[in-house]
């Protein structure tokens, strides 16, 4: 193979690939094309995608966070909480959300900087006792107005409008209500983390300290603070998430939230495959969310059956991946 | 007597029962380069790692430019103007960020930097630090697709534009050729009229002796001895960094076996000569060569780690092309590469598991190892080897940087071999290991061919009856290792290839 | 009658949460076939849990012209705009297993209350009133609670029940996490006789670790929801698992399309349509020597068909 | 703290632990303590502990397997197809489902070092890809005597007594029936991959490349066959899991995956801590198995609600790890 193609592949071959789904599906599925059918792929992965972009800074360095998927629902648990049953103001709820999400973040970054736990290791218990405490409040129950609480009183806050106008409203553009607020939260997460992973020296610093820690370290970067960055990055973007659930969902419900772990990692890691990057990137992050939106809704559109959502799901992860990384890897084959 | 810039007083660092530094005193005068000589694990790059806020002092104090000086980490060591280039090249680079990055990397954790990277400038500025270097790489690269050389040059040419006031460098030249390692020389000149302290840690007499304007020597932990008069007494400061006197290395030519490989028209990459060259038994050949002029390429290619252009290789009189390296070593050749941090050291291992690791199915019945047996053949090279350390069951990233060379060297001698090739075998050893390494090498070359890739001249002189210089991929010049026309050489080394 | 005298240009929509499992598979076998004898042209949308994923499913089966959309199961909140949009659109909606609080709306239920309680009863009425029982319960998931209402009723007004123990987990596969943690209460209680596993992958996990205790004899097990394993699990010799309440998912997914057809025609299902359970013991299984649901299906007419939201055209399915 | 104490803690400071919740539960958990109880403790085990002890062996090469659940889970439907529709032999049945482990082991391997697909990133593929598969056949119904095919027809295959054997036979010991085979089978499988990993030279040579490849290559290993080795390890062992699974449920029941990797990740994870390894290790993966059975066991005996068994869960493994590690890392400090 002629080496221009190879590069061209491996850089634009990922987004060759959706193209032609898009086109695929647009021919085949009906209803996929149209404005409204592309807001849909963006609301449908808005969530995924903010956690995807928070799972992106701890794997720039070198990290992982298994937990995000857990605070997400923590998040909405929490919120649910406060506006339901304490009847604090939207404002209240979102800002405890955030500061809890931090301090999650605090906490998994301490553990693997201070007290030295891999990071797969303090993530994975972070997300048990997560998971065990968003529950113990109402006793496992979801939470929604009129609910009986444990003391035997009802509860009789609401979710104000304020509240769930940030996962509800939708902005007009062209078209009368057409863009929803989590998909702009989800555009302006990933430029913001886009930006500050790209085009500041923080972000540049962080990636070195994924590449080499002990060199960066050496060279005066306090690279313990830029590790708990990442987590607290993590942490808080996987409350956002949360946030706009409950907002969508207007209750805390105990059982959503149940996939958002895996499909943000596989968001994030799709990522890997985008523009060539082979490593963990903001842009990645967010096509590879897409990605994983339209195929979803294009199947959807054609009428296939769940499972085999999964499947072709897989399938055309597997393949693109090989795709991109066995061209890749053999291009640079030179290479020590 | 120029100004003190950095004075230490009975420093004293332990690692738990290991004793490491017992008591150092040392001053270093701006503008003046202070030589630190000292065997393998005397302590010189711990007291380097003190100096730089990597390790703290168990006691002892150190003071900078009169007021006391406790860096607590790299950042504080950096502010005060105490900048360092460590032994292990893998602590200078990143190998996953381009080559701007990487020069630019101490600019980058500086706020002054502003807030956003523009990778244009950065591109700009950084190629300005490679030029004071007369580095020459596209700042675009990965760092990870460049040779060991380039990545020390690059940690080397980062330091310098810290601005440092002290700047320490440890082993800088390791890795790399005396024409890389001339163009450090004319900037450490620079600095030091510019009256930079500067702390020298080599085990090679040629850089030594070209810069040095006192000497400290160090031994087990221990100042053993100080030289400033001029002229510097070089032979007294080995003296004192051994506790004993150098002898001098005589080579006996031995008489050449039966041919080993003969390699026919080998072509190492597009556009170079071709390669006709034969190894004989008993021989040990040292092939030179400046930087990049195929050496390592060469050696991989015997070792079946990757194939020539074209040519031919015959082992013994059999034909010999390897695809692999377990291919190779089947057929009797064994590599120690060059760059044992990446290439060599297994660094979660203990000293035992690393030496056997090519080797592990002869002392195993079955599948299932034979422990007993792991640990005597360790002992035995321990000692063979002179390998400083408590016990074959310390971790290799314990030892010092000569020691972990050793054991590199030490697991391709734990079984015999038809060829032995050892790739840059002495980055990093102190001159009594070299000399302990090449008496061992050559005592036990008898009845295998022997190849040592080195870029050193003088280490060729050292162990080599037989030295090959390659200059562009190429094999300029084959000289038995008596009465050798040194002029002749070093033009074949340098002279400009025509393809 | 209009527009069903041309169904291929009628087109409707299932918008699913709920989708993994035999019942769900069932269910939407119902609505299948059921939408086949109609003629009409059917899509199914899957949220796979995510109840904000299915409310914008509702907007897309909006945005593609659907006649009529069937609501399966999800969250009150989250649902209640999403379907009033498709109302205001001029859909016809009937919900099935989320009250969706719209008057427009058709309910539609397989009582999950009525399931507990015919468990319940036949319980006290093979036990007595006075029994130690274990109980499995995950609060939160919504036809759990309505099953847990009747539990709390029943334990109410019968003091001498005993509730020994409570666990239960939707850790998957789910029958084998129950089976764990079924074990450690029956270690940790050996006088229980009674468990009240009020659906049946939980039952399954208690049969599991009934046998593996050796308790068969011992404890009885009541159930609700049944599918063909769940039959050839009951239906082991010497099976603790004696009786289990349930509707037929299929014939509930068969029902939601015949009241949306209802709709569709100008006609009125009712507010609120109820698919009586039906009690299934071992017993009975044994003596009709039934192994599968369409066996069931034929020796208990009631199962295999629940005559709501019948009207004289409208077509069944053929059996 | 003086170093001999330091030395014991990070050594045994787990074990300890083990044994002061056993003490503890021995005495506030009714029926815990007996030895039935504890044969109970390792069946429930078992399963997820066998899985651990396969992804420890892909820990251990630094690579990463998220498809075992997912392996389990076809093993469990495909056991169920292989008897029920099929109605083979329990051998046949058995021998496919390792066949068809060791198979997605093969490809998981060959994604990664062939076409140098990140680890995380293949195996995630695979494991949607199985999650769909496994469904295909029956349209995602579970597979039970008596069900009816997609083509009409019924399904009259049975599971044998000697398939339902190895799921469900109980040694004596002592005591009458005590000891279940999945027990055995677990016992041998952990004992098998310990000597593995511990005692023979692949084991050492794939702790080399986990540790640094690139110098194992360079001693002459074949680093890409024992990378491809430990994902058909890991693929076997998590098809055993499902074999075991489907011997115990007696049918081909639906269900993801998902808690069987968390918790088989978790126990592998923990084994890092066991005896201060700090490293991946088949006994302290088995040791970090039984850890959690014994906190649930005690814990559901204990009436403890199921939300607090994940707090506990989440707690108890950070704070043993925070000891662990901590003091690991403090001991070695000098080390760079
Ligand atoms: N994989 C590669 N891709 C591109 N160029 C390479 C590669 N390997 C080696 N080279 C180039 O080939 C030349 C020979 O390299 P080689 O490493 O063999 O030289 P050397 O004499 O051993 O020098 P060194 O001491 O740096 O190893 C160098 O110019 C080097 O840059
Ligand atoms: N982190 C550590 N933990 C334990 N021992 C260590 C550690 N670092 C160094 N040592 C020991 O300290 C001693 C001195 O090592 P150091 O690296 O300072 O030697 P060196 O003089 O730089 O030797 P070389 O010339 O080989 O680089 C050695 O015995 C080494 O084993
Ligand atoms: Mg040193
Ligand atoms: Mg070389």
């Amino acid at each position: 193979m002629s080496n221009d193609l190879n590069v061209f592949i491996i850089k634009y071959g990922f987004l060759v690939l959706l193209v032609g789904l898009i086109i695929f599906f647009s021919i085949f599925a009906s209803g996929f094309a149209g404005p409204r059918s592309a807001v849909f792929i963006f609301q449908s992965v808005a969530i995924t995608g903010i956690l995807a972009l928070g799972v992106t800074c701890t794997l720039v360095v070198d990290g992982f966070d298994l937990s995000i998927g857990s605070v997400a629902t923590s998040s909405l648990m929490m919120s649910a909480y406060f506006l339901v049953i304490l009847e604090a103001s939207a404002l209240t709820a979102i800002i405890a959300c955030l500061l809890m999400g931090a301090f999650v973040g605090l906490i998994n970054g301490i553990l693997i900087v201070r007290m030295k736990v891999p990071d797969l290791l303090a993530t994975l218990g972070m997300m048990f006792l997560l998971i065990g405490l968003q529950r113990v409040p109402t006793e496992g129950r979801s939470i929604a107005t009129g609910m009986r609480l444990p003391s035997g009183e009802v509860a009789d806050g609401v979710f104000p409008e304020s509240f769930l106008w940030i996962g509800r409203h939708r902005f007009d553009l062209f078209l009368e209500k057409l863009i929803p607020v989590p998909v702009v939260i989800f555009i302006l997460v990933a430029l913001f983390i886009w930006i500050f992973l790209e085009l500041t020296r923080h972000g540049r610093l962080m990636y070195a300290i994924g590449s080499n820690e002990r060199a960066t370290a050496l060279s005066g970067t306090n690279t313990n603070f830029y590790k708990v960055l990442a987590y607290v990055i993590s942490g808080v973007t996987a409350s956002i998430g949360g946030l706009l659930l409950a907002a969508r969902l207007g209750r805390g419900d105990i059982a959503s939230g149940n996939n958002l772990l895996l499909d943000s990692v596989a968001a994030a890691l799709i990522g890997f495959a985008v523009l060539g990057a082979a490593k963990p990137n903001a842009l990645g992050t967010a096509i590879g969310a897409l990605f994983v939106g339209i195929l979803l809704q294009g199947l959807t559109m054609m009428n296939a059956p769940y499972y085999t959502q999964d499947f072709v799901k897989g399938g055309v992860l597997v393949i693109a991946l090989v795709f991109t990384f066995a061209l890749t890897s053999r291009s640079r084959q030179g290479g020590h | 007597m120029n100004k003190i810039a950095c004075e230490i007083y009975n420093l004293e660092k332990a690692f738990g029962p290991n004793k490491v530094l017992k008591g150092i005193d040392l001053k270093l005068y701006s503008g003046e380069i202070t030589v630190l000589m000292g065997a393998n694990g005397a302590g010189k790059s711990t007291l380097v790692k003190i100096l730089c806020g990597v390790h703290q002092p168990d006691s002892g104090k150190i003071s900078l430019f009169g007021s006391p000086f406790t860096p607590e980490k790299p950042a504080d060591a950096f502010r005060t103007g105490v900048v360092t280039v460590h032994q292990s090249i893998n602590d200078g680079v990143i190998p996953d960020l381009d080559v701007a990055s990487n020069l630019m990397l101490d600019q980058l954790n500086q706020k002054e930097f502003g807030f956003f990277v523009k990778d244009s400038l950065l591109r700009k500025r950084a190629r300005k630090i490679a030029q004071n270097m007369k580095l020459e790489i596209n700042m675009k690269t990965q760092v990870s697709e460049l040779g060991i050389a380039d990545r020390q040059l690059i940690a080397i040419a980062r330091a310098m534009t810290r601005d440092p006031k002290v700047l320490i460098l440890d082993e800088p030249t390791s890795s790399l050729s005396a024409k890389e390692a001339e163009r450090l020389f004319t900037t450490l000149d620079t600095l030091k009229s510019q009256g930079v302290a500067i702390l020298y840690i080599s085990h090679r007499m040629s850089d030594i002796r070209r810069i040095a304007d006192r000497i400290v020597s160090m031994r087990d932990g221990t100042i053993s001895g100080v030289f400033d008069k001029k002229p510097l007494n070089f032979e007294g400061a080995v003296t004192a960094m051994l506790g004993h006197k150098m002898t001098d290395v005589s080579i006996k030519i031995p008489k050449k076996g039966k041919k080993v490989i003969e390699l026919e028209n080998l072509v190492l990459s597009k556009g170079s000569r071709a390669i006709n060259l034969s190894i004989f038994e008993n021989q040990v050949v040292a092939i030179t060569g400046l930087i990049g002029s195929g050496k390592s390429k060469l050696a991989s290619i015997l070792f079946g780690a990757s194939n020539p252009l074209t040519g031919s290789i015959k082992l013994g009189n059999k034909n010999y092309n390897p695809l692999s390296t377990q291919e190779a070593i089947k057929n009797g050749v064994h590599m120690c590469s060059k760059d044992r941090a990446s290439n060599g050291v297994i660094k979660t291992f203990n000293i035992e598991k690393n030496i056997s690791l090519p080797f592990l199915s002869d002392y195993s019945v079955g599948s299932l190892l034979r422990f007993s047996r792991l640990k005597e053949v360790a002992r035995k090279k321990i000692d063979e080897l002179g390998i400083v350390c408590q016990s074959e069951d310390d971790d290799i990233d314990t030892l010092s940087g000569g020691n972990q060379q050793k054991v590199m060297v030490g697991r391709w001698l734990i079984k015999d071999s038809e060829l032995l090739i050892l790739d840059e075998p002495f980055q990093g050893v102190d001159i009594q290991a070299r000399r302990d390494i090449g008496s061992f090498i050559r005592k036990t070359a008898k009845g295998r061919g022997t190849i040592v890739f080195v870029a050193e001249l003088d280490e060729a002189l050292e162990i080599a009856d037989r030295v090959i210089v390659m200059n562009n991929k190429a094999i300029l010049g084959d000289h038995l290792n008596n009465n050798i026309n040194l002029n002749k050489v070093l033009s074949e080394i340098t002279s400009e290839v025509k393809l | 009658p209009a527009p069903l005298d041309n169904p291929s240009k009628v087109k409707i929509a299932l918008v699913r949460y709920l989708s993994t499992g035999d019942f769900f598979q069932a269910y939407l076998s119902g609505v299948e076939t059921q939408a086949k004898a109609l003629g009409v042209d059917l899509r199914v949308f899957d949220s796979r849990q995510d109840a904000a994923l299915q409310a914008d499913m509702v907007d897309q089966a909006i945005a593609l012209g659907v006649d009529g959309i069937i609501i399966q199961h999800g969250l009150t909140e989250s649902m209640q705009a999403a379907a009033q949009r498709a109302v205001d659109a001029g859909i016809k909606v009937v919900a099935f297993d989320v009250n969706v609080e719209n008057p427009k709306i058709p309910q539609i239920e397989q009582s999950d209350y009525m399931l507990g309680k015919l468990a319940l009863e036949q319980a006290i009425k093979d036990n007595g009133n006075t029994f130690k029982a274990g109980y499995v319960y995950v609060p939160g998931i919504a036809p759990l609670d309505r099953r847990d209402k009747a539990w709390q009723e029943i334990k109410a007004a019968n003091p001498g029940i005993e509730e020994a123990a409570v666990f239960g987990t939707l850790d998957n596969p789910i029958a084998n996490s129950n089976a764990n943690q079924a074990r450690s209460v029956l270690q940790a209680n050996r006088d229980i006789t009674v468990m009240f596993a009020p659906y049946d992958e939980f039952a399954k996990g208690v049969k599991i670790a009934v046998d593996e205790a050796g308790l068969t004899d011992q404890i009885d097990i009541y159930s609700a929801d049944v599918s063909t394993a769940d039959i050839s699990a009951m239906r082991e010799p010497g099976s603790a698992w004696v009786a289990t309440v349930a509707t037929n998912p299929a014939v509930v997914g068969e029902v939601c399309v015949r009241s949306l057809a209802i709709m569709l025609t100008g006609g009125d299902p009712g507010r609120s349509v109820i698919v009586p359970p039906t009690l299934i013991t071992q017993k009975f299984l044994n003596d009709n020597d039934i192994k599968n649901m369409d066996d069931l299906g034929a020796k208990m007419p009631q199962f295999q068909h629940a005559d709501v939201a019948m009207t004289g055209w409208m077509p069944l399915p053929k059996r």
